[in-house]
């Protein structure tokens, strides 16, 4: 459905107010609900990342105490792990845009999905409260690793439930989609005709359903030793340290591909629409999301090469590791290729996804060179994990997510941005986070240890530059922020699709109605990227 | 209603009724090997450190009629047969990755 | 709901089998949340065998028999309510659960005194018995604790979800056309059960 | 000459997978950035749709898997001989608590830094007496944690004369960042020679000596400032709330009670301090030693 005909009212017409929104059932709100609130807490933890930030421009103590330091960090490293990124993608781009894509009018437990919400917003308070009651936030960084995070004296317990419920709604999600896919794909819509995105959606799912109740149930072993004084992992009565590693990580390393699929799936969507011809390779990139959760699940031990684990493990560990990056090339490599005799629109959604290419690049290599044993030895637990991670996170998953705000802008608010001032901002991101964050990589290879509050001044210079990064990143993303908002205010509407892309999203008005469609979407023939106005190759 | 639902992971809309002289089999043999169990280890002592495997052998076993028939698998799409298939596999994986772990340190 | 126009793939329609798929999806986490307690037990156990031998000793084998005849014998009798209720006959299926709850009540006394003879005895961690107990077998308690713990509560969920589904029947919004929603509480149900098939052994059978 | 036996291994296995990392990250921006301009609406108003090449997807599958097969290759040569330590090493305990490090040779000499003769394979016996630690030395290219609990090692051989940073490397609460060393190189004459040398006897106190050598400073200051543990700044005579067995209690720290508390510091409390952080010293000080360190407490006023 195009504006041409009588357009009914969109779904923030229906109805008004805040229980409208608070208790809404639409997916459509539900999705927005989560922008806000995710996007909040992005903010929080990103200062919280530039007060660290400020506090290592020089070595020595300056502006805050070496013990307010360790909270922040693990402060920071839960915020952006359980309350940013991995709900980022899914829970905002997923719902609102998994039913439309797939032609339907709501996920298939609506009720469940608001349930997910509550109990996002719930474990949000959870976290948050530790800066208030106890002893403080917790100290530990966000792995809460035995045996410290007993014995410590700051808030602990309050943090670990926080990340437990958290986990709970994230699993509701997850469920949510598995079957929304099942159960509710448009007619003749068969897998292979779903777009990449819920390909993407699908395989994150199934890993956010199958490892997060294991961290769930480790987490939990945490909170009753510190309150019953079940000490599973306490070492003096002959637990084990290490078990606790291997439980956090058979979570928490299927949960880096909860937030790497979806901002793949993103890109798998920018680069045809703005290339206006067909994905290349659309099962290869469909398949390999399905690999890499799948091997995902058994490469956890790369996290743990210097803990004590046996050798024979470690090697088992270290080569299917490698194995996990051929998926990923794969992709990486069909992308190129769907750049390739396209007729390429340049728009600041596909700088973005370029922007996610070139930063994944440099946080997957850089991945590579943890999981070789050797290397990772000099490596582990330095800054050069840290860059690594932030290039994957951040660099990756963090601009396809910015990507997909600018990509999807249109279809949500029905307004358009301004296209100059978004691509300055992409410029002045672009160059703040690498000024950021490549300095890491080199400060790890010369042997700064990470959860430092105090460095060796050897560090210094590349400390300096690192932080004057994330000044830039600050102008970049404030001024990515207010252009999205006045955006909004513009007066002006966007036609229903500005980018002339061909899934099912762009066949409904802008923003959509409440039920998304009022006649049944036309499936594009011959898959959903064949791009009518290309030439057949 | 349900009937405008697609159907592409299931055939047959007609449910399958399990009828009462069905469970209570299924509830004789779980008891049956109940004590089976019991019995093996509280008088097959000599079994040793086969005991173990036994009992868990015998517990897959009880897990397994129960998933079939009170669960009612048997009788369901091949889908949930083979989701439960994956979930077990990769819980049995993660167990054996923690075993070499543990054997070779 | 004033759709002007219904697709025929909506989410606001009821769709017993989209039920189905999401409680089977609910149980696969479930059974991984208990996973990671068994990796935790074998990972110990085998450390500690003759610890683990040792305090298993201080459980009472016939209590446990006792409890697994009693949870599936409830196995049972939800199994038949879903029968009788597709065969229409809703008293019989309200009769069946109402056994089923019996059940899951006798089962958390038997439960209840079983820790509490542990507790008697100074078992509990933190008492002045348990300090003397070697390593192994405190460790072997406390997974004792945490996971029969841990099953109870969800004993205690399954029974709340029961008679919320009992309810459900009386009121007839559960009834021979519709009634996933008590097929999906005898899978919970049956959960509970599967559990603590394997729980029977690993505490209670090490010999 | 590198600094250790294991510095070739980890940089050649860091440093090729950097090299095909680079070739492949200028490799494809180049190309991306190309068809960028190649393929822009301008220059190429109508796309091809082209949806696979069977023959490209099988050669980009398989270079990738060679390639990372020779990186954990590599890897694995660098990491393997890590494992095992030569028999002939000299083995040291090294030993991590909050936040110090300490090494204790076999002939029952303790220092704060490590010390080891040239070319000499050194074997470090890695015992933690709280939490997780990890002994870093960047120099040398090796790093293990070290957990309460278990007995690890870890082995290398000094290969260049000079003095090293040792890094801990795994958070272990506040001063994480201060938990550092040194290891010193030198030549085995030197080396013999230090070992005999008894340490620089100062005048200290020898209660004070005690306090430093047991991290004690590094929890408890003698200044009236906060650390993580109360200060020893007028303790004994100060007047406090504690828990013990539950209960809040007023009590005036006395000698015994300090005894006491040094012991088995999980026995009581001290109101707005962390408990459970401080680990018994019952087996690690004698009377004497706990009576040294109450004389020298009590001198701070
Ligand atoms: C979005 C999150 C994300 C993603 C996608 C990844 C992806 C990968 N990660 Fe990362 N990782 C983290 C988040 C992520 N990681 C985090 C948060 C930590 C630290 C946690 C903590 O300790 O706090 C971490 C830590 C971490 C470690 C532990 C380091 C240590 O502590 O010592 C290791 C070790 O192997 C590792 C490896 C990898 C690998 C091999 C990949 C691969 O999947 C990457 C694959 C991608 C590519 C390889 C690029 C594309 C490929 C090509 C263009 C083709 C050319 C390629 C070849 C020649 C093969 N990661
Ligand atoms: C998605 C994940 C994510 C993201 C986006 C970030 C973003 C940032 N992180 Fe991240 N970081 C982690 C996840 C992430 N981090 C994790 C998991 C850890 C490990 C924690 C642990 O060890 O346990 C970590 C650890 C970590 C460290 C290491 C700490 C240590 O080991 O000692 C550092 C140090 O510099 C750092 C810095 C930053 C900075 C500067 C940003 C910035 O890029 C943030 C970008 C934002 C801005 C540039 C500002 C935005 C604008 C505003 C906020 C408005 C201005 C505000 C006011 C005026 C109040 N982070
Ligand atoms: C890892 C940190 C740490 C180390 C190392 C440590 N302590 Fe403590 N200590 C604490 C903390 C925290 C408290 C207060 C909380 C408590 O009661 O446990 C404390 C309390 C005390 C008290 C009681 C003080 C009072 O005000 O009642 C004494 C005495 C003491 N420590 C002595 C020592 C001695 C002697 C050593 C070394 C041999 C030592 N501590 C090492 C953390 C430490
Ligand atoms: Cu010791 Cu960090
Ligand atoms: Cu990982």
């Amino acid at each position: 459905m195009t504006d041409s005909s009588v357009s009914q009212p969109n779904f923030f017409e229906v109805k008004k107010g805040l229980f409208s929104w608070i208790f809404s059932l639409d997916h459509k709100r539900i999705g927005l609900l989560y922008l806000y609130s995710v996007g909040s807490f992005f903010l929080v933890g990103a200062a919280l990342g530039v007060l660290m930030r400020l506090e290592l421009f020089n070595p020595g103590a300056d502006l805050i105490e070496a013990k307010t330091y360790n909270q922040v960090f693990t402060l920071h490293g839960v915020i952006m792990i359980f309350l940013f990124i991995i709900p980022s993608i899914p829970a905002v781009f997923g719902n609102f845009f998994l039913p439309i894509m797939l032609g339907t009018d709501d996920v298939a437990f609506p009720r469940l999905n608001l349930l997910s919400w509550w109990l996002y917003v719930l474990g949000a308070l959870f976290a948050l409260s530790t800066l208030v009651f106890g002893d403080g936030p917790a100290d530990t960084g966000w792995t809460f690793y035995a045996p410290y995070s007993v014995k410590t004296g700051t808030n602990v317990s309050m943090s670990v439930l926080a990340a437990f419920i958290l986990g709970f709604s994230s699993i509701l999600t997850g469920l949510n989609f598995i079957v929304t896919i099942h159960r509710l794909r448009a007619p003749g819509m068969g897998f292979n005709q779903m777009p990449l995105f819920a390909w993407a959606l699908y395989a994150t799912s199934w890993i956010q359903l199958l490892a997060t109740p294991i961290i769930g149930i480790t987490l939990l072993m945490i909170v009753a030793e510190r309150m019953l004084g079940i000490g599973l992992f306490d070492p003096s009565i002959g637990g084990d340290p290490i078990l606790y590693q291997h439980l956090f990580w058979i979570y928490s390393h299927p949960a880096v591909y909860i937030m790497a699929l979806p901002a793949m799936g993103i890109v798998s969507e920018i680069i045809p629409t703005f290339a206006q011809r067909t994905i290349f390779g659309y099962k290869a990139i469909a398949y390999s999301s399905l690999a890499i959760a799948f091997v995902g699940y058994f490469v956890w031990g790369h996290h743990m090469f210097t803990s004590g684990m046996s050798g024979p493990a470690a090697y088992i560990f270290s080569i299917l590791t490698f194995f996990v990056a051929i998926p990923t090339s794969i992709k990486v490599f069909n992308w190129l290729a769907t750049m390739y005799k396209g007729s390429i629109n340049v728009q600041v959604p596909l700088l973005y996804a370029v922007a996610f290419i070139f930063n994944f690049l440099i946080g997957g290599l850089t991945g590579l060179v943890v999981g070789a044993l050797a290397a990772d030895v000099h490596l582990h637990d330095t800054y050069f994990v840290v860059g690594h991670f932030h290039y994957v996170m951040f660099g990756g998953t963090g601009f396809a997510f910015f990507g997909a705000l600018h990509y999807w802008y249109p279809k949500i608010w029905g307004k358009m941005y301004n296209k100059l001032i978004a691509n300055i901002a992409f410029a002045i991101l672009f160059i703040g986070f690498n000024t950021l964050y490549f300095p890491m990589l080199i400060l790890g290879i010369k042997g700064m240890p990470r959860r430092y509050y105090d460095y060796l001044p050897e560090f210094h210079t590349l400390n300096q530059i690192s932080t004057v990064g994330s000044w830039i990143l600050i102008i970049g993303l404030l001024l990515m922020i207010f252009n999205l908002f006045k955006g909004y205010f513009s007066k002006q509407k966007a036609p229903a699709n500005p980018w002339n892309g061909i899934t099912l999203e762009w066949q409904t008005q802008s923003p959509p109605t409440l039920y998304n469609f009022d006649k049944a979407p036309e499936l594009v023939e011959g898959g959903p990227y064949n791009y009518p106005n290309a030439m057949k190759g | 209603m349900s009937n405008n639902k697609l159907t592409t992971d299931h055939h047959d809309d007609a449910p399958h009724i399990t009828s009462y002289v069905e469970h209570f089999g299924t509830w004789i043999s779980l008891i049956l090997l109940t004590f089976m169990t019991v019995f093996i280890s509280v008088f097959g002592a000599d079994l040793n450190t086969l005991t173990v495997a036994t009992a868990l052998f015998i517990a897959s076993v009880k897990a397994l009629v129960v998933a079939y028939y009170f669960m009612h698998l048997k009788y369901d799409p091949k889908l949930y047969k083979i989701m439960m298939l994956v979930v077990m596999a990769l819980f049995m994986v993660f167990l054996i990755m923690l075993t070499i772990d543990y054997l070779t340190r | 709901m004033e759709h002007s126009f219904v697709l025929p793939n909506s989410g606001h329609t009821y769709d017993a089998k989209a039920s189905k798929l999401g409680m089977w999806l609910f149980l696969y986490t479930e059974l991984l949340l208990f996973g990671g307690l068994f990796i935790v037990y074998m990972v110990y156990r085998s450390l500690n065998p003759d610890a683990f031998l040792m305090a298993s000793l201080n459980l009472n084998v016939w209590m446990g028999t006792v409890n697994t005849v009693v949870l599936l014998t409830s196995s049972m009798t939800v199994a038949m309510s879903i029968t009788a209720i597709q065969l229409g006959n809703s008293k019989l299926s309200l009769k069946l659960l109402l056994i089923t709850v019996f059940a899951a009540v006798v089962f958390l006394v038997i439960k209840y005194f079983e820790w509490g003879a542990k507790i008697e005895h100074g078992l509990w961690p933190g008492m002045e018995h348990f300090g003397s107990l070697s390593h192994g077998e405190q460790l072997y308690f406390y997974l004792y604790f945490f996971m029969t713990g841990l099953h109870g509560l969800h004993v205690i969920v399954g029974m709340i979800f029961i008679v919320v589904v009992m309810n459900k029947i009386k009121k007839g919004s559960i009834n021979k056309d519709k009634n996933q929603l008590l097929e999906n509480s005898g899978l919970y149900w049956h959960l509970v059960d599967l559990i603590w098939i394997y729980l029977f052994p690993l505490f209670y059978l090490i010999h | 000459m590198n600094a250790s036996n294991f510095v070739e291994g980890v940089d050649f296995s860091m440093y090729l997978i950097l090299s095909i990392s680079v070739f492949f990250l200028v490799g494809i921006t180049v190309v991306m950035i190309y068809f960028l301009f190649r393929y822009s609406k301008k220059n190429n108003p109508v796309a091809t749709n082209i949806t696979h090449n069977t023959y490209l997807e099988v050669v980009w599958t398989i270079i990738p898997t060679i390639l990372v097969l020779i990186m954990f290759w590599y890897g694995w040569t660098g990491y393997k001989p890590m494992l095992t330590a030569p028999d002939d090493a000299m083995e040291i305990d090294a030993i991590g608590q909050m936040w110090k490090w300490s090494f204790s040779y076999p002939d029952g000499k303790v220092s704060d830094s490590l010390v080891i003769p040239i070319d000499k394979p050194v074997k470090l016996n890695l015992i933690s007496k709280d939490v997780l630690h990890s002994l870093f030395i960047p120099a040398f290219r090796v790093k293990q944690d070290v957990v309460p609990g278990k007995d690890y090692m870890m082995w290398f051989t000094g290969q260049k004369l000079g003095t090293y940073d040792i890094l801990c490397a795994e958070y272990c609460g506040q001063l994480h960042s201060y938990m550092l060393s040194t290891v010193s190189v030198v030549e085995q004459e030197n080396f013999d020679n230090w070992l005999v040398s008894s340490p620089d006897t100062s005048n200290d106190h020898p209660g004070l000596t005690l306090l430093k050598n047991n991290a004690c400073l590094s929890c408890h200051t003698r200044d009236g400032s906060r650390l993580v543990g109360p200060s020893f700044k007028n303790l004994i005579g100060r007047t406090e709330i504690i828990v013990r067995d539950g209960n809040e209690e007023e009590i005036v720290v006395d000698n015994q009670y300090i005894i006491n508390k040094i012991k088995v510091p999980s026995s009581v409390s001290v109101v707005g301090y962390p408990s459970g952080l401080m680990t018994p010293y019952g087996e690690i000080l004698s009377d004497d030693d706990i009576n040294n360190i109450i004389d020298y407490i009590s001198t701070l006023k």
